[in-house]
């Protein structure tokens, strides 16, 4: 299990190929990547801030509890905070699991909690001016289904 | 005790961080305490419902005790991911 | 949308790299890779079966239905065939969405149908001999939520 | 029409495919003329429930039609994935 946070970008293939090589117990591997979209167009700039220590114990915390509840053989998180431009990634996570039913669901799970329990707060910088993205309703909610 | 603001709280109060003497029994009583320091306080406290509270790191309700707790921290829900 | 059936080996980091860079508007990708496992330890060998012509028209059409269905911005499919040794990937899926729910959703849609409707048959060699693998009722059962 | 096994289906007939002239009407009446030409054939065709049937390249049931049908392809359930 490996919990990454950092500003510099990382590189997703080398990334997701180290992960799943070398799992022969493993017949699953499951990646998620969060990239920077520009939907309405003018996004200029991705700023993530985050609270250094609590955001890697949380990470830690979210990924053990999966590993522990899929019985995974092995699950990857890494998060970048700083300044990200359009199409560049936010971050990644991975799973590891013998059957694919874990492996996805291990990888939402991971997902749905890194959204909502993970010290991390964006804000869009457009033209117009910068402005902190809003939690969701819907992903407050997503949290109850585990 | 220190208490460390981010994202939008940090901007309505203009820091990141600040050490506080106080005598607050629960998180509740420590938001009461801010909030009559100074407008900008009262103004990033004005709705608790739209905040969150770390103690020591951890996520925490504010009517949760301060008893040895070093580090409060405010925001409001997070968006990572 | 991409479909490949080939005996070659694939490059998982530079296919997910390449399928995750350049979609601006999605912000969400999902990959899945299958693994040939040895649970049970001595496996030799997997060797993989198709029928060439229907592997590649089914393969299309259950991507095609998926991006329908979740409205995806992009989906990639690439299945291999012929002898594979324990530790080498079989398959990979990757999806394409504004967000998380549909990636994901849409992923375990190719891999539902992929497992139990596209021509493909697996034969397991160890020191004691070949054998078929056998279709599992909970990979058809899977077919049901959909 | 051609005919075409997969699997172990392939290996119990021993070949991967041959052409079959018959008047079988539907897949069902094909597997009955196939059962009757020899042993190897009646045991690959002994369970049909344990089979699946793709007519030009398309899953079908044992009761679909085989009118302008070019080419019939028997075999197990499939484990791709």
């Amino acid at each position: 299990m490996r919990v990454v946070v950092q500003d510099a970008p990382f590189d997703f293939g080398q990334e997701a190929d180290a992960f799943a090589t070398g799992h022969t117990v493993s017949g699953a591997i499951v990646t998620f990547t969060g990239v920077v979209r520009d939907v309405a167009g003018g996004l200029k700039a991705m700023e993530i801030e985050h609270y250094p220590g609590m955001t890697e114990a949380a990470l830690t915390e979210i990924a053990g509890q999966a590993v522990t509840r899929w019985s995974l053989e092995d699950a990857l998180v890494i998060h970048r905070y700083g300044t990200l431009a359009p199409g560049e990634m936010i971050m990644m996570v991975a799973t590891a699991a013998r059957h694919r039913k874990d492996a996805f669901e291990a990888a939402e799970y991971l997902m749905d909690y890194l959204k909502s329990r993970a010290p991390f707060w964006k804000r869009e910088v457009t033209a117009d001016g910068a402005e902190w993205v809003a939690a969701r309703a819907v992903d407050e909610d997503a949290l109850n289904r585990w | 005790m220190d208490v460390l603001y981010f994202a939008w709280v940090r901007e309505r109060i203009g820091l990141p961080r600040e050490v506080v003497e106080t005598q607050a029994a629960t998180v509740m009583d420590l938001v009461e305490d801010l909030r009559k320091r100074e407008e900008r306080y009262a103004a990033a406290f004005a709705d608790v419902t739209a905040l969150r509270v770390a103690l020591d790191q951890q996520l925490a309700d504010f009517d949760a005790p301060l008893d040895g707790v070093r580090e409060v921290a405010f925001f409001p829900p997070m968006t990572g991911g």
